[in-house]
């Protein structure tokens, strides 16, 4: 660019050929800001979703760019949300995303004074082995004795509270395979 | 509901906007009542007092919507002639076993009518209520004979008058009045009422009671199946809805099919004779069972093996949360799974819950976040002042950090039963997973562990003949929810998906994992992932994901038209019945059999819906009633009385019973009570009223919100709420420290000294009420002491939850002491509580459950 | 201040962000615009001692002063932004230019002079600085009450002419200070005048502000507005009745120096402390809607 | 299509929030404040936290009420002022004898029509925008502060640890893509409107009638007057108190609008200066 097409950028020269003589308009504006767009229009993908707080259960739309979450905001088209968000809804994002949020498993030993490092596949390992260990001892078969006799198929050792937060797959599975290991301690915050 | 459902509060501005009287009933003045147009401050649990005086206005005042109320409820039916009511035996009904502290419900059925066979089991109640037998029980339609249920209950509440709403709830009777006027005055024919709940009434020794008040003056007023009437929970949580359908409940399968209990059953039929009722649409109970158990066990459940009936586990009693949380105690639970929930400050009495979890073997917590119910061994209240120490915790902890729900397919159902699909944005990361990868990689790995190493033994039977064989994707072998939702849904013998649970078959030809969201996959399509624009739709929504059951919006809809079938008014026109075309129609799916007409009489042999009439629009219950008077099902009586609260400062007003004679309690040094019980405090050790909530700002546990910036700096702290008066008699200063004390536990707060919390006046003295907010804990970004460690175990008996809206405390200035000090604190005020006299009022009652 | 209704008590403006810098720079600036004038009319008049030094003082005040500004912006790489624009709405836009432009005339003025070459360009230039010095001792006045801090914005008439009375103050105290006494008769006149009417033009101010007036005068500014006073009044008492002894003029002109920067700092943190108490910002205002002055609301 | 029966009434009165004329040519948006429906909820803070990006503003617990924001500052642009008082909401209502009421008010900046920050920017960083609206330029911005005093509602603010000076931009950069702005978009209850200044004008004069019909004699808007000290804001309110209860000043003026006053008294002292300057010279030889 030559000395006068940078002249021609200065807002003091734009003033003046812009008529914005008081610089408080057009003159002024930096390239950022012409270029400026809504992060959402750049976005690579727009997914559907719902608020995961209370239970009204607002609609989300979930900005996508570079597989990061760019912005979580209400589904206008939404009936029971119109678009609308309340502030924990409106933290989604930061929830989500949040740098509080754990991405390792920790470990704690039995009497250990400190969280370990433990791998998922280890951790899945050892929580099967404590299930079918506690299972295993806690198993009642049956009550009573001879005409009394009735079947009970089930352990009381383990229990199980759950959010409700849960999606209804993630429920329905835990009650399947809770129930076809006897666990009959089943239970979750609708309790509370 | 503005408090703690913004967004759904938009639609009660809109009603108000359009002229709606907006009433709140609660015992703060809240965001929701800087909006309402009345505000009643109402003393915590003393709701059954209120809301009776309201049933008792209606009924004296003869604001009932008769038509309604002969057609669609129960007033004309008449009760058995030993039944006796609370006014009869001073605040019990007949059938009660002190002793037992349970009551014999023989007494209490519909003239004419037997027990059903079989022990009846409360905590075994699916949905279905407790059948009644099959047969037209008497009725008087001309409401006037004294047993008929509609004289009954005119004589229970006839005591319920706006005085002793006054002297009970401090409710000034004007206020009172205006209220139950407007009620009245908007209801009927052309207008409808709506009552919106949440846990302010369901956390209580009562709460089932509460809830089964607002029914009656519901049912009277004519609200019910009409749109802008019901009475709507408003539930807190995004799935808390889908968790009791698809329960992860013990006493129930999905559907809410009874878990069968231990006792002898003659097979499958048997179990399902002896909990549904043969008439009405539970008249269908064996297909949707059958199904059920097709979806887990496939080709391995048959007709042979009584659709694998033996493989279900059976109950015996009471398995609920608490109860096996003393079960923990005792040392009988070993094992403890904690997928999203924190009981270490989200469950009453949080240091009994941490000190049994302190005794486990394992647990294994999945979550966001490091929340406390993980951390307690290191970092707790408890650890604080030397009850624990962390070299002597055996429990073994496995965190498992969960995925998000932007991170995994699945659908949550909400407060008005809509399922909702939300879709995966991006992958998690680390090694976060969802739940649903957590439970089948586990189930898996269980399955390959029991196959290699005892494949024979018949405790493994159920495990390995599960069906367990979803479709995974993608690199972290994710299992595809989709697949779940439509084993949900439910097939048919092609593999076709069903449309709806009306094609469930008892033969074993379908299959299907939770009948009331049979038709969610309808058509190969995934309902609950529909998004049509509301502005493309009606009102109603309806192609906005899916309801159940069926994509019904409102249920018993049929309820919005008279027995004719004709809407009752134009401006309340929903579903109604098309001459025409013989059908039912409307602008929702109607609730009722879409070809059954008005003036269906059933024959000798109808069984199931077709057994009901064409005039009976509660399809789910078995005479097709609302029911203003429950014959079966309810452990506490067949109609609400008014209890106090297991901690209260105040004699019962109506009765010498004092509290629910059958709500239950747990004696545990570490569950201490403040008073006696059936006794009150009236000495002044705690001579306040304690009651927990929630704010805008943060979510239940704080799991989800103090962990979250932008939520923990709009209320940083916890805090407490006091009014001027309580402020002056204790010194306690605005913006300083205050303790709060009961015998569980001591907390300290942040004082907001606020006319927003008022000082009622009842039983002729002013009583101060103690607010305290339950979010904090000792984890996350704001942290602080933990409301619920100050409430005791004491429950409601149909449902077990606790009473955490209701309780005794004291207050003091200052911040509490630290370490041993605490426990020296709160030793002493349980040392005074438990010198006192015991029984100062009433008859001792109550069951105390000891495991 | 009167009882004035308030949200919590809590101030309803932000008030100045700006450091002590600010402050100083009031004063250097004043100093450098006052002198820079000084010294073109001493060049006028032939006093060419006089000229020369008040021209060093004008330098000294301009080379000092842009560092203050750009020390306090939070993004100091980016001071050149300033000259993106000419607005003649921002005095500090204004001020800039006008600062630039001073510091350039008065940096080649003084160039010259030292170096003894181009005389026309020293003189043309040196005019030129003359002429901006009293814009550039004036306009940090417009700059401060052109702001919505009651204590400045209220202060609107008579800041400019305390200002421009303390820079010439300083100015003459300054140039008396290292000028020989015989050439600086002059520099000590202008030192007592802007002194004089310094006082004056204060008194004039918190008169007629009445209560607006209090954060010139309360808490830490007391001290200040006394100092501000009583060096002044004493160091220019001492200019005008001893200064042509030079230990004298030395301390004269350090008071009248210290006093006139006392001044700047109080009229500073009179801003700051106005916008604390919200009743100085409403007060005004709920009194202007009662007597109908209000133009909507 | 069954439409949801009934007036139309403020909170369903859908205003078309595109910021551009069917031709493409710009509008004049901004928002109207309705506090008479708000709920406190805070949601618009959140909101504007998470699309603009603006840090948190630490954990202070202030006891007034439910506000623990405090006011609208660099990490908060949205603030929800809670007042509580003593008094019924509507006085017309003879039943409602000794009530309480709980103000709550989202404040936010007033996009002024004659903004005294915009005047006094030296940089040029602040700037209208074709919506008529008032924006800092990031990449601009040298932190000089001089708008955060001249504002005369205490909006612009300094973050320290950045430098630069931030507030509200009316989600300029969704306004460029016909988005409506983060809060009121969240806004349970639409207490927060935007849309074109001149339609949410008449619908807050029509809601003022509204609400003075129905007994709420103490119901105002602010900021809503095209010739008031500022020239009318682009982010105007209704009220139910005095503005100074809320934290806003009662009759706030633009200080630009007397900079001829105060350029005239400076070119008055900049020629006493000049004259006293010769003066001193009198009598001086040459």
């Amino acid at each position: 660019m030559g000395l006068g097409g940078m002249l021609a950028r200065w807002p003091l020269v734009r003033q003046l050929t812009r008529g914005d003589l008081l610089g408080r308009g057009d003159s002024v504006r930096s390239p950022a800001t012409e270029r400026l767009r809504p992060r959402t229009a750049t976005a690579d993908r727009v997914v559907g979703s719902i608020c995961p707080y209370c239970a009204v259960g607002c609609g989300q739309r979930v900005f996508v760019k570079d597989e990061r979450i760019v912005q979580i905001e209400g589904d206008p088209d939404s009936p029971i949300s119109r678009g609308r968000l309340c502030p924990k809804g409106a933290a989604t994002k930061n929830l989500v995303t949040a740098p509080r949020r754990e991405y390792r498993v920790k470990y704690r030993r039995p009497f250990g004074t400190e969280w370990e490092e433990l791998s998922l596949d280890a951790a899945m390992d050892m929580i099967a082995e404590r299930v079918i260990t506690t299972r295993d001892a806690t198993w009642q078969s049956t009550e009573g004795d001879g005409d009394e006799e009735r079947p009970r198929n089930r352990t009381l050792g383990i229990a199980s509270l759950g959010g409700a937060t849960l999606d209804n797959e993630e429920n329905y599975l835990i009650k399947k395979l809770m129930t076809a290991l006897g666990v009959v301690q089943v239970e979750n915050q609708a309790r509370i | 509901m503005a408090e703690c459902h913004p967004v759904g509060f938009q639609w009660v501005m809109e009603a108000k906007e359009r002229g709606a009287t907006i009433i709140h009933v609660d015992p703060r003045f809240t965001r929701t009542s800087a909006l309402a147009d009345i505000f009643v401050p109402i003393r915590p649990g003393s709701d059954i007092a209120f809301l009776g005086g309201i049933v008792n206005h209606i009924l004296e005042n003869e604001r009932y919507f008769r038509d309604y109320v002969v057609e669609y409820t129960n007033a004309a039916t008449i009760i058995k002639a030993d039944f006796r009511d609370t006014e009869d035996l001073d605040g019990v009904f007949s059938g009660f076993d002190a002793k037992k502290a349970a009551y014999d419900v023989r007494s209490w059925l519909y003239d004419g009518m037997e027990a059903p066979p079989g022990v009846p089991h409360g905590e075994q109640t699916g949905g279905a209520g407790r059948p009644i037998e099959h047969g037209e029980p008497p009725q008087d339609r001309s409401l006037q004979h004294p047993r008929c249920v509609f004289q009954l209950l005119k004589k229970h509440y006839r005591r319920y008058t706006p005085e002793l709403v006054e002297e009970t709830c401090g409710i000034p009777r004007q206020l009172f009045l205006r209220v139950a006027e407007a009620l009245c005055a908007n209801s009927g024919r052309e207008r409808t009422s709506a009552f919106c709940y949440a846990v302010g009434w369901t956390q209580h020794t009562v709460g089932v009671q509460y809830i089964r008040t607002a029914a009656i003056v519901q049912q009277l007023l004519g609200n019910i199946g009409r749109p802008g009437g019901g009475i709507l929970a408003l539930r807190g949580h995004a799935s808390i809805q889908g968790s009791t359908d698809i329960p992860t409940l013990y006493n129930l399968l999905p559907g809410y099919l009874p878990m069968p209990h231990s006792e002898r059953y003659l097979g499958h039929q048997d179990y399902v004779r002896k909990n549904s009722a043969p008439t009405g649409f539970w008249g269908h109970m064996e297909e949707y069972f059958i199904s059920l158990m097709k979806a887990w066990w496939g080709e391995h459940a048959t007709a042979d093996n009584d659709w694998a009936f033996g493989h279900l586990p059976r109950i015996d009693g009471d398995h609920s949360a608490y109860v096996f949380t003393m079960g923990m105690l005792e040392g009988g639970v070993r094992g403890y799974f904690l997928p999203g929930e924190n009981p270490a400050v989200g469950s009453a009495n949080g240091k009994l819950n941490r000190m049994a979890m302190a005794r486990l073997d394992w647990l294994v917590v999945r979550d966001l976040v490091e929340i406390e119910s993980a951390a307690f061994w290191y970092r707790s209240s408890e650890i604080e002042t030397g009850e624990l120490r962390t070299d002597d915790i055996p429990t073994e902890v496995f965190f498992l950090p969960a995925a998000s729900h932007t991170e995994k397919d699945g659908s949550f159902t909400n407060t008005q039963r809509l399922l909702q699909w939300h879709h995966t944005a991006v992958q998690p990361r680390g090694d976060c997973r969802s739940d649903l990868w957590f439970y089948f990689h586990l189930g898996r790995i269980i399955r390959m562990k029991l196959r290699d190493r005892a494949p024979d033994d018949p405790k493994n039977r159920p495990v390995l003949e599960l069906t367990w064989d979803y479709p995974v994707e993608g690199r972290r072998a994710e299992p595809s929810a989709d697949a779940v939702l439509r084993e949900i849904s439910g097939w048919g013998p092609d593999g076709k998906q069903l449309s709806s649970f009306t094609e469930l078959k008892a033969d074993g030809s379908t299959a299907c994992g939770c009948w009331i969201y049979s038709g969610c996959y309808r058509d190969g399509v995934n309902q609950t992932a529909r998004r049509t624009p509301h502005r493309e739709q009606s009102y109603v929504g309806a192609e906005w994901g899916w309801a159940w059951p069926d994509n019904r919006r409102i249920l018993y809809n049929r309820a919005s038209a008279d027995p004719r079938g004709e809407p009752w008014s134009e401006r309340k026109r929903y579903v109604w019945w098309d001459r025409a075309r013989r059908q039912w129609t409307g602008i929702d799916t109607p609730d009722f059999k879409r070809t059954m007409p008005p003036d269906h009489e059933p024959g000798k042999q109808a069984a199931a819906e077709e057994a009901l009439r064409g005039t009976e629009p509660f399809i789910m219950q078995a005479d097709g009633k609302a029911w203003l008077y429950v014959p079966e099902g309810l452990r506490d009586g067949p109609f609400p009385t008014h209890y106090e609260p297991q901690e209260s400062v105040f004699r019962n007003p109506l009765y010498r019973q004092q509290s629910n004679p059958v709500r239950q309690q747990f004696r545990h040094p570490l569950n201490a009570y403040n008073n006696a019980p059936d006794a009150f405090d009236d000495d002044g050790l705690f001579p306040y009223l304690l009651t927990t909530y929630r704010l805008t700002e943060h979510h239940t546990a704080g799991g989800m919100s103090r962990s979250v910036e932008y939520l923990a700096e709009l209320q940083p702290e916890l805090f407490c709420e006091v009014s001027p008066q309580l402020a002056a008699e204790r010194a306690l200063e605005h913006g300083g420290w205050a303790t709060i004390i009961t015998t569980r536990t001591a907390i300290e707060a942040r004082v907001l000294v606020t006319e927003r919390i008022p000082s009622v006046r009842v039983q002729g003295r002013e009583v101060h009420t103690v607010g305290v907010p339950y979010h904090w804990g000792v984890c996350g970004l704001s942290t602080g002491d933990a409301g619920n460690d100050l409430l005791p175990l004491a429950l409601d008996p149909n449902v077990h939850i606790q009473e955490c809206k209701a309780a005794t405390c004291d207050i003091r200035p200052g911040r509490r002491p630290r370490g041993a000090a605490l426990l020296e604190l709160v030793a002493g005020y349980r040392q005074r509580a438990a010198a006192r006299p015991p029984g100062r009022a009433g008859r001792s009652s109550g069951r105390r459950s000891e495991r | 201040m009167t009882e004035a209704r308030s949200y919590y008590g809590r101030p309803l403006l932000k008030g100045p962000v700006w450091e002590p810098d600010i402050a100083a720079y009031l004063f250097t600036g004043g100093l450098a615009g006052a002198s820079a004038t000084l010294a073109a009319a001493a060049r006028r008049r032939g006093n060419d001692v006089l000229a020369r030094r008040a021209l060093m003082v004008a330098l000294a005040g301009l080379i000092v002063s842009p560092p203050l500004l750009i020390r306090d912006l939070g993004r100091p790489a980016r001071f050149h932004h300033m000259l993106r624009v000419l607005k003649v709405t921002s005095p500090m836009s204004v001020g800039t230019w006008v600062l630039s432009a001073s510091g350039l005339a008065t940096g080649v003025a003084t160039g010259c002079e030292v170096l003894g070459v181009m005389p026309r360009l020293r003189t043309a230039t040196e005019t030129a600085a003359g002429a901006l010095g009293p814009a550039l001792a004036t306009y940090t006045a417009v700059l401060i009450a052109d702001t919505a801090v009651p204590a400045w914005h209220e202060a609107r008439f008579e800041l400019p002419f305390v200002f421009a009375a303390s820079s010439a103050a300083s100015a003459g105290a300054a140039a008396a200070l290292v000028t020989p006494a015989a050439s600086a008769r002059p520099a000590r006149r202008l030192c007592a005048m802007g002194a004089l009417v310094e006082l004056a033009a204060t008194g004039v101010m918190e008169r007629r502000l009445g209560e607006a007036g209090q954060p010139y005068s309360t808490g830490g500014n007391a001290v200040s507005r006394r100092l501000a006073r009583g060096l002044t009044a004493a160091g220019a008492l001492a200019m005008t009745l001893t200064g042509r002894r030079r230990p004298a003029a030395i301390l004269g002109g350090l008071s009248v120096l210290a006093g006139a920067a006392c001044l700047r700092w109080t009229v500073f943190a009179a801003g700051a402390h106005s916008v604390r108490d919200p009743a100085y910002a409403v007060g005004p205002q709920r009194a202007r809607i009662e007597r109908g002055e209000s133009r909507g609301g | 299509m069954t439409a949801i029966s009934g007036d139309p009434t403020i909170i369903s009165h859908d205003i078309d929030v595109a910021s551009h004329h069917p031709d493409g040519s710009p509008r004049a948006m901004g928002f109207f404040t309705d506090t008479s429906i708000c709920i406190g909820c805070k949601a618009c803070e959140v909101a504007c936290k998470e699309w603009n990006l603006v840090p948190d503003d630490g954990l202070s617990f202030t006891g007034d009420s439910y506000d623990n924001t405090g006011s609208i500052g660099c990490n908060s642009w949205r603030h929800v002022a809670f007042i509580e008082q003593g008094r019924p909401v509507a006085v017309s209502d003879p039943e409602a004898g000794d009530g309480l009421r709980w103000l709550m008010s989202s404040d936010v900046c007033k996009h002024c029509a004659h903004a005294a920050c915009l005047d006094v920017c030296p940089t040029g960083a602040l700037f209208r925008t074709e919506f008529d609206t008032v924006v800092v330029q990031q990449d601009i911005c040298n932190g000089c502060g001089y708008c955060v005093s001249a504002c005369p509602f205490g909006v612009l603010d300094k973050r320290r640890e950045d430098g630069r000076v931030w507030k509200c931009t009316l989600c300029y950069d969704r306004l460029r893509g016909d988005l409506e702005p983060a809060c009121a978009q969240a806004c349970p209850t639409k207490s927060i409107q935007f849309g074109p200044v001149d339609e949410l004008l008449a619908l807050a004069r029509e809601r003022v009638d509204t609400l003075h019909q129905r007994g709420v004699g103490d119901a105002r808007l602010y900021g809503a007057d095209r010739d008031n000290g500022v020239g009318g804001f682009g982010a105007f309110f209704l009220l139910l108190d005095q503005p100074e209860v809320y934290g806003l000043p009662p009759d706030p003026v633009v200080s630009t609008r007397r900079l001829g006053q105060m350029w005239g008294a400076a070119a008055a002292a900049a020629g006493a200066l000049a004259l006293g300057v010769a003066a001193a010279f009198l009598g001086e030889r040459r």
